[in-house]
């Protein structure tokens, strides 16, 4: 049930809008005067000035290595798979392929690219990787002078990327299993 | 303002300048009437606008300088405007070309070729009333005499003219939000209140409801 | 070579008999009613030019009355002709064929 | 002079009482009905007493008495003028005792009665008051008032399935007629040159200067066929056996007995003093024209198998023998003319209100379907006896007294001779061949069964009309000297001066000579 | 003097202004007896104009000559207050059928009426146009009142492009006229335009003057709009479209023929003679196959004027008067006509004829009125048809010897007549004759309304009757424009 | 012939119409400017030429003002690609921009933009009837907009002609008779003449204050700027009638709106801030030197500036009316407050004299 509140009647000064267009100039005027004079400008110059990024900032997903500097991708294309605007596109070793460059992994992708200019930085790939082998990294421009160009392979991932602490993932399954002891289930 | 005038007054010029803008007045005009490229209306709208400003040059020839600011002024400036709102609004399509009617269209024909066979002869006997050395200059301040002391009547009653107009327009463009008086059920009388000449209940319902086909 | 008062009137002639024309032979309401603009500013065009050659204002001052006169008209016929198009989407003068013996 | 003439009473009252009626609720039929019956009688006895006092009302310059005058339209000469003489005076008695039997013999009328008496009395008064109206505008317009209501009485309560066509012919002939004649009139008027619709001064006008034959020529077929659709002039009659043979019998009585006397009135009052030349001119060709009425109109009355149809043929073709008197230009025609108006008119109502009275009672008019009737309605019976022998012409009536004037008139014009050989034949041998065979076939030979429970008593009351009509005629035709002292010193003077415009001057001392000559003189 | 002549019309558009801003403080459903204000403010006015107190009663011309009071003026002046006032009475009976805008049509009724009343004093070209713009501008909204009925739309659109047409060949007349003569008052005109009778750019401005003119009256070949309009257009519309529309026409007629070009007039005899003849039988015979009423007596109003134009063919001023006298009857008989055919036909959608049926059981006062005037209209005596085309008549036949082409004319005018008295007593046939009336309810007919009616019917016995003091009063107008 | 004259008018179209395209260039970066800074922010500033960093200071400065970005833009829509939408009414869609620039740069034929100059009066063509040349030509520009509208076969710019060609004639009305009262005090109609009086007797904004707001804004309405810019309303239609078009016919209608913008800036200091005049150090003269000459055009200049700001801060400020509230406040507050204007003026005049 929608609550019906009735507009409230204009006064005189109201009516005749003058107060408030004047304010309005005002407001408008204080504002240029303050940005030309008194630096109140909010602009940064980009270029010079850079901003410092947030924590958890979504930036360009990129492929990282662990700290023997092996791909610590598996090509399991869950990635590929979670991908909203699928930028994501694995190729996999095959069984004649290049064969792991790591212990406790059986492959690695053959191919591995994004598409950023189709990437939304959403972190899903990040979120969904069990190998915690891609990163939503602090790079957000990127530039190119051809759609071609922006279309990241995996060696310019792994670039970017560069080392991301070792393998944790054994330490987080073991935290996610101890709350889910502790949790009681007895619904 | 005198070196325009000059400007107007000489005679090559002048000459020249009628030519032109008649010809393109009367171009412009048998455009709007009989396009062979178009029919759409828009294009017709244009081609008046276009007659309607070489019509002020001809006026401006004239030393009407006044009637031609106010022509272009409320025929281009807002009759054609009205026009082009009016054709945009309703999505007037190109007009289809139907069977001629031939009978209106030597009807047609035959009028305005009376017409213009009464004109070549007034225009054979017309006398030359023209006046030797024409100096009337037709600026507002004249015509705003003329028109505030001879024609103060017809002016008074041009803007009465215009309040009905208003109102006219107002009344005609007002959508009913709805009928002041709802019609009587019509589902089982199929012949009454089918247009607007609905039965107010309150005054006559009794012949309302009596009311059957036979 | 001088232009005189029959130049123009005869510019004004074929203006209204071309006004006439189309008010005869279109079958589009609205351009019929441009055709009626034309035919009024043929004798917008004679009143001036005669004005001009009697040495006499009181045609411009008829011409003026003659503008105000069509903006009114134009305004009231293109609102008739709203409303008309409102109940039935047509400008075509032979779909206006309700009224009939 | 402009003390209210006993004329204003005798058309005024039934047009007065008529707007009266309007007053009454439609349900108060007994109230309407005396009323207007008291008007009427009011009217007739009026009328009566006017006739009475003829020779002693004060006659003003222009031979008129019972005189008023009073202007209407000013700056038209337009005046309500009436009075009576000679030529008048009768048709006003006659117009009033039949207005007077056909408003008692309206009680055969069942629906909207309120209505059809207003409409009988605004019709009688106009007739009445077209009758003794002296100024053109008047005599038109009055006539158009008692006009209308024809119409539409025969529209409303006529009878049988050609009741519309009928109405639409009558109404279409009639206003034609009215048409042409008022075309006529007004060029009469603009003529004159006198800006007066007054006749007795249009008649001085004219007399003083007369109009130029060319123009006489020219208004008189005006008159002539605008006033001769209205009487029903062959070949233009073709309304009349209709309209009558629908029409509800009170109407047919005043309109072929009084109003149809009208445009025979207005020839005798106004083409003869006023366009004497042009009357001249056209005799021949009304005398034919008459003769068409009588033959023609006598035969089709033979064929007719319709007791109405046969009756209003028959009242068509006496139109005829007035005409032919009216043709003959004479003093002695004229007043036969007059005479026959007088006597048709009670004739004809009589006629009208048997044949209603008898459809009234058997619910037909076919001739074949009737028969015996005399046995079970004889006081009807003996009335149709009557009234058919008074068509027939025979002497005791005062048709008789009529037709044998006339034919002493128009035998004076040796042009005539000849016509009056042929109407003389049509009028007594075809008019007898009909009227005896209606007779037998209405009257004698066996009753039709259907008609056996029949009952012939009515009460006296009903019988009035019919007895005032035939005594009427039986008075007239015994004495009709009554009428004819009053006619001939007027009908004298519009022939002479008739004859006095034809000849030209010389001869006006023994044109003025010859008037007081009457075959019937007393 | 300027201002003081024209209190009249000032008074007139006051209420116009007066009756449109009525609309804030009148509840919707009183909106109607706004209708009785205007009558009473209107029947004020009329009142005014015969006390003679000196805001009608001088004489003479103001405003530099554009505006003329004189008794031709004065006469048609009371003519249009007299019809606008039958119109609102009319209009207050027919407002349920309209779905809004009340007091915009009474008030624009009102305007009208200004515009006819200046039409009636207009004296030159300008004010001639300018209020014969007014009369036709306001009749465009007022004809598509009824705007959820596509035929009233219609109707107002087909009026819109004839009268647009019709104006175009005015204003081009009106030019060609001042630019030969250079002239635009009638009287000044008057002094002049014997010098141009065979000047043809002059006379071409006199015949297409008369085209527009022709349009307003509907004849001849400028009637094609009437039949459309009358049955489209709102019953009160139609009375007042034949009404005033037509008396504004025919005064400016009369002064433009008679004051401004009197010497083009005699000229155009000829021509004038055929028009009324064309037009009275074009009229009369396209009125006879007509179901319609409203089309019936749009084609009738054709003919009609038709007769008019008899009194204008007869140039002379018995012809005049004839004509003035014959709209004062006509107006009566008119309305009389469309108060019924409003009451009567409200649910009908066709308004056909048969509509009229058993009238006489429903309302013997609705079907008696419609009587009296179909006599009237077809020229039956007492009524003030019958004296108004008497005099019509006695004006053609006077110029009879001059001319004999009018005796021709008059039996033409003859001719019409009877052709209309089948089609008008086909209306009465249907009244009181039908075998089956379809509806037999009695029609209530309200206070107001009986009165109206009872002007009317009084109206037009009083003009059958007693003819003579109008008759007098137009004939001082038809000498006055001598 | 007078040849001089015709030599001096075509010198002088010439130079007004170089300088109506500056500034209606600059005005873009003059909007984009201030906009910027009333929205706290800088505004183009680096646009610039590659020599011009070598410059030593003023390089720096003038890149930061942006003053080279006008270049850039024009550059810019010279070279995008000129796309044709499918469907369009073609010879329409190509000459609405035209017919929409055409217009706003002739309504400055009658504009004084100074005295004299020599002997050459500063203004293209001194018509007695100025202002209602100024009128008629202002009232064409309607057609650009409305043909461009209809020209593009889509719903948006259809929307948006309609509203425009609704709101110019209605806007028109009460911008044409809030300067009546102008004329009843100046007396006269030619603008000359105008700024003469008001030379001699001071600025027409303190005689007609309220001429001046409705003068205002009826052009704010007439040149489609906001808070009156609903026929490119960017929120509901896109772009409005110029959601179609692409490169050049863009910046022509661009150009038509800073131009009609400067027109009627142009037009208000004429009739309401003494136009050329300046009431100090007698330049209420009409100049006689040729220093007195440029100064009178450099006032005039700087004036339709400050004005021109005034638009486009006014733009930045305030929201866009609706449909319904805009034709409101045209017909049922401006053009009755503009007859109680034109009334109350007349009313003063006549008591006064």
């Amino acid at each position: 049930m929608a609550i019906i509140v009735d507009r409230k009647s204009l006064g005189f000064w109201e009516k005749l809008y003058l107060p408030a267009v004047l304010g309005g100039l005002k407001v408008t005027m204080r504002h240029a005067w303050r940005s030309l004079f008194k630096g109140g400008q909010v602009t940064m110059e980009y270029p010079e000035q850079r901003w410092t990024l947030p924590d958890g900032y979504r930036g360009a997903p990129y492929l990282v290595r662990d700290q023997e500097g092996s791909t610590k991708c598996v090509s399991c294309q869950l990635c590929e798979f979670v991908c909203p605007p699928k930028a994501i596109k694995i190729t996999p070793p095959g069984p004649n392929g290049l064969p792991a460059d790591r212990k406790n992994a059986e492959k690695m992708p053959e191919e591995f690219e994004i598409n950023m200019l189709r990437c939304i930085y959403c972190g899903l790939c990040q979120e969904v990787c069990p190998e915690e082998a891609i990163f939503l990294q602090k790079d957000y421009s990127l530039t190119g002078l051809s759609r071609g160009e922006l279309i990241y392979n995996k060696e310019k991932l792994l670039a970017l990327g560069g080392t991301v602490g070792g393998i944790q993932k054994w330490k987080h399954k073991l935290e996610e299993a101890k709350t889910q002891e502790q949790f009681p289930v007895n619904v | 303002m005198e070196s325009l005038n000059s400007l107007l007054d000489g005679t090559l010029v002048s000459t020249g300048l009628f030519y032109l803008f008649a010809t393109f007045t009367l171009v412009c005009a048998a455009l709007v009437v009989a396009n062979p490229f178009s029919r759409n209306p828009v294009t017709s709208a244009m081609f008046l606008v276009l007659a309607i400003i070489s019509m002020a040059g001809l006026f401006l020839l004239l030393h009407a300088f006044f009637l031609a600011a106010v022509q272009i002024l409320v025929y281009a400036g807002a009759v054609i405007v009205l026009f082009l709102f009016v054709i945009m609004l309703l999505e007037i399509k190109e007009e289809l070309r139907r069977r001629i009617n031939l009978f209106g269209f030597f009807a047609g024909i035959l009028s305005v070729g009376l017409i213009v066979r009464l004109f070549i002869d007034c225009l054979h006997q017309s006398p030359a009333t023209s006046a030797a050395n024409p100096s009337i200059e037709g600026d507002t301040a004249p015509l705003g005499k003329l028109l505030f002391t001879q024609f103060v009547l017809p002016f008074e009653v041009v803007s009465v003219l215009l309040l009905v107009a208003m109102v006219g327009v107002i009344f005609l463009s007002s959508r009913d939000s709805k009928p002041r008086i709802s019609a009587p059920s019509s589902g089982t009388e199929p012949g009454v209140g089918k247009e607007s000449t609905a039965v107010p209940q309150s005054t006559a319902p009794t012949t309302a409801s009596t009311q059957t086909k036979h | 070579m001088n232009v005189g008062l029959e130049q123009f009137l005869t510019v004004s002639f074929l203006l209204f008999a071309l006004g006439l024309l189309g008010v005869i032979m279109r079958r589009n309401l609205l351009v019929i009613y441009m055709s009626l603009e034309l035919m009024l500013n043929a004798a917008n065009l004679a009143l001036v030019s005669f004005s001009r050659f009697n040495n006499k204002l009181d045609g411009q001052v008829v011409v003026f009355f003659i503008i105000t006169v069509a903006a009114a008209e134009v305004a009231v016929g293109l609102a008739l002709i709203v409303a008309l198009f409102r109940k039935r989407p047509t400008a075509h003068v032979e779909d206006l064929a309700t009224l009939k013996l | 002079m402009n003390n209210i003439s006993i004329l204003t009473y005798i058309a005024g009252i039934p047009i007065f009482v008529a707007l009266l009626l309007l007053l009454v609720p439609s349900n108060y039929r007994v109230i309407f009905r005396a009323v207007s019956v008291l008007a009427a009688f009011v009217s007739m006895i009026l009328a009566v007493g006017m006739f009475c006092h003829f020779n002693q009302a004060q006659v003003d310059s222009e031979g008129f008495r019972f005189v008023q005058d009073v202007p209407w339209v000013g700056s038209l000469g337009i005046s309500y003028h009436v009075g009576v003489d000679g030529i008048n005076v009768g048709l006003i008695l006659m117009g009033a005792i039949v207005a007077f039997a056909a408003t008692l013999c309206s009680w055969e009328i069942k629906n909207r009665e309120k209505e059809f008496y207003i409409l009988l009395l605004l019709m009688s008064g106009g007739i009445l008051g077209a009758f003794a109206s002296l100024d053109l505008f008047f005599f038109y317009f009055l006539h158009e008032l008692a006009l209308v209501p024809t119409f539409i009485m025969i529209g409303v309560w006529g009878r049988g399935e050609r009741k519309n066509y009928a109405t639409f012919q009558i109404t279409l002939y009639l206003s034609i007629g009215a048409l042409i004649a008022l075309l006529g009139l007004i060029a009469l008027y603009l003529q004159s040159g006198a800006n007066t619709f007054d006749i007795p001064k249009l008649i001085d006008v004219i007399k003083a200067n007369p109009l130029p034959v060319n123009v006489q020529n020219f208004i008189f077929p005006f008159l002539l066929f605008g006033f001769g659709i209205l009487v029903s002039l062959w070949p233009f009659h073709s309304w009349a056996p209709l309209g009558y043979g629908v029409a509800p019998a009170p109407t047919a009585m005043l309109h072929s007995g009084v109003l149809k006397k009208f445009g025979l009135y207005g020839l005798i009052r106004l083409a003869v003093p006023l366009l004497p030349q042009a009357m001249h001119h056209w005799m021949m060709a009304i005398a034919w024209l008459a003769i068409g009425n009588i033959l023609y109109n006598g035969w089709v009355a033979m064929r007719q198998r319709d007791l109405n149809l046969l009756i209003g043929n028959s009242s068509v073709a006496h139109m005829g023998f007035i005409f032919l008197g009216i043709a003959s230009l004479n003093l002695i025609g004229l007043s036969g003319a007059v005479l026959i108006m007088v006597a048709h008119g009670f004739l004809a109502a009589l006629s009208f209100a048997l044949s209603g009275f008898i459809y009234q009672k058997t619910g037909t008019l076919e001739i074949s379907e009737l028969g015996g009737l005399c046995r079970k309605l004889p006081f009807v019976g003996t009335l149709l006896l009557m009234a058919a022998m008074a068509g027939c012409g025979l002497p005791g009536f005062a048709n008789f007294v009529g037709e044998v004037t006339v034919f002493f008139g128009v035998w004076s014009v040796p042009a005539l001779h000849f016509i009056v050989t042929l109407a003389l034949w049509g009028g007594l041998i075809i008019g007898a061949v009909y009227m005896t065979r209606a007779i037998r076939n209405v009257l004698h030979g066996p009753l039709p069964s259907e008609f056996a429970q029949i009952s012939g008593s009515t009460s006296l009351w009903r019988k009035i009309p019919y007895a005032l009509l035939l005594a009427s005629l039986l008075l007239f035709g015994c004495v009709p000297s009554l009428l004819t002292d009053k006619i001939n010193p007027d009908a004298a003077r519009l022939t002479a001066s008739a004859q006095t415009r034809k000849t030209g001057p010389t001869l006006v001392a023994m044109a003025q000579a010859a008037p007081l000559k009457s075959p019937l003189g007393n | 003097m300027n201002s003081s002549s024209i209190t009249l019309e000032i008074c007139v558009i006051a209420l116009g202004m007066v009756l449109m801003l009525a609309d804030f403080f009148v509840a919707p459903d009183r909106k109607r007896y706004l209708a009785y204000a205007g009558i009473v403010a209107l029947a004020g006015l009329l009142l005014v104009s015969f006390s003679g107190d000196g805001v009608c009663s001088i004489f003479g011309a103001s405003f530099s000559g554009s505006f003329v009071e004189d008794p031709m003026a004065l006469f048609f002046k009371r003519l249009f207050i007299g019809s606008a006032i039958l119109v609102l009475f009319l209009a207050a009976e027919f407002s349920d059928r309209f779905a809004s805008g009340l007091n915009e049509y009474y008030s624009l009724v009102v305007f009208a009426l200004a515009g006819m009343l200046f039409a009636a004093s207009a004296n030159d070209f300008v004010m001639l146009f300018v209020s014969i713009e007014l009369i036709t501008i306001t009749f465009y909204v007022l004809t598509s009142f009824q705007k959820n009925r596509l035929a009233s739309l219609e109707a107002a659109v087909k009026y819109l492009i004839l009268g647009a047409l019709a104006s175009a060949f005015m204003v081009f007349g009106i030019a060609l006229i001042w630019g030969t003569s250079g002239e635009l008052n009638f009287n000044g005109l008057a002094q002049v335009s014997g010098q141009f009778v065979n000047n043809k750019l002059f006379l071409a401005g006199c015949l297409f003057v008369l085209v527009g003119l022709g349009f307003k009256i509907a004849a001849f070949p400028f009637q094609v709009w009437a039949p459309d309009v009358y049955q489209g257009a709102p019953t009160p519309t139609t009375a007042f479209l034949a009404i005033g529309s037509k008396a504004a026409g025919f005064v400016l007629l009369l002064r433009v023929l008679f004051v401004a070009i009197p010497a083009v007039t005699h000229h155009w005899v000829h021509l004038l003679m055929a028009l009324s003849a064309i037009t009275i039988l074009y009229g009369n015979l396209c009125a006879m196959p007509q179901r319609n009423l409203k089309r019936m007596l749009g084609y009738s109003s054709i003919a009609h004027a038709g007769y008019l134009l008899l009194g204008v063919a007869a140039l002379n001023s018995s012809g005049q008067a004839a004509v003035m006298y014959y709209l004062a009857g006509y107006l009566f008989t008119v309305t009389a006509a469309f108060f019924v055919i409003a009451l009567v036909l409200r649910h009908v959608p066709d308004e056909n004829v048969s509509g009229l049926a058993g009238l006489n059981h429903r309302s013997p006062l609705l079907a008696t009125t419609m009587t009296i005037s179909m006599v009237s209209l077809a020229g039956i005596p007492p009524l003030a048809g019958f004296f108004g085309k008497f005099l019509l008549l006695k004006a053609i036949i006077e110029q009879g010897p001059a001319h004999h082409g009018y005796y021709l004319l008059a039996f033409i005018a003859l001719v019409g007549v009877i052709i209309s008295i089948s089609y008008y007593f086909n209306v009465i046939r249907a009244i009181y004759w039908t075998r089956d009336p379809a509806d037999l309810s009695p029609i209530t007919v309200s206070g107001p309304a009986r009165f109206s009616i009872a002007i009317c019917v009084a109206g037009i016995f009083w003009l059958g009757l007693f003819p003579e003091s109008v008759l007098n009063f137009a004939m001082s107008a038809a000498s006055a424009i001598k | 012939m007078d040849w001089n004259f015709i030599i001096f008018t075509l010198v002088k179209i010439v130079a007004v119409l170089g300088l109506l395209h500056t500034i209606a260039g600059y005005a873009v970066l003059a909007e984009r400017k201030i906009s910027a800074w009333i929205q706290d922010r800088v505004g183009p500033n680096r646009t610039a030429p590659p020599f011009i960093k070598y410059v030593p200071v003023l390089g720096t400065l003038l890149t930061r003002w942006g003053i080279f970005q006008p270049a850039a833009d024009g550059l810019k829509f010279m070279l995008k690609e000129d796309f044709t939408p499918a469907g369009v009414r073609k010879i329409y869609f190509w000459l609405a921009p035209a017919v929409s620039v055409i217009p706003s740069i002739l309504v400055v034929a009658v504009l004084p933009f100074g005295s004299y100059l020599g002997h050459q009066k500063m203004v293209i063509a001194d018509l007695n009837v100025g202002i209602l040349y100024t009128f008629g030509i202002v009232s064409l520009g309607v057609y650009g907009i409305v043909l461009a509208g209809y020209a593009a076969n889509s719903k948006y710019p259809m929307f948006g002609g309609i509203r425009s060609s609704a709101q110019m004639i209605s806007y028109e009305i009460s911008m044409g008779m809030s300067v009546i009262p102008v004329f009843l005090i100046a007396g006269s109609l030619n603008l000359t003449q105008i700024i003469n009086w008001q030379a001699q007797h001071g600025w027409l904004f303190f005689y007609a204050p309220l001429s001046l707001i409705i003068f205002l804004v009826a052009s704010f309405a007439e040149t489609n700027r906001t808070p009156f810019d609903l026929p490119e309303a960017e929120t509901e239609l896109v772009g409005g009638y110029h959601t179609e078009y692409s490169s050049m016919k863009f910046a022509l209608f661009f150009l038509a709106e800073y131009s009609n913008m400067t027109a009627s800036a142009g037009m208000m200091v004429t009739l309401f801030f003494g136009g050329w005049s300046l009431p100090v150090f007698g330049l209420d003269h009409p100049a006689t030197t040729l220093v007195a000459g440029i100064a009178h055009i450099l006032i005039f200049l700087v004036k339709v500036c400050i004005l021109m700001t005034l638009f486009i801060w006014v733009r930045w400020m305030f929201p866009r009316f609706r449909y319904d509230q805009l034709m409101d406040l045209g017909w049922r507050t401006f053009i009755p407050l503009a007859l109680v204007n034109i009334l109350i003026t007349a009313l003063f005049l006549w008591i006064r004299s």
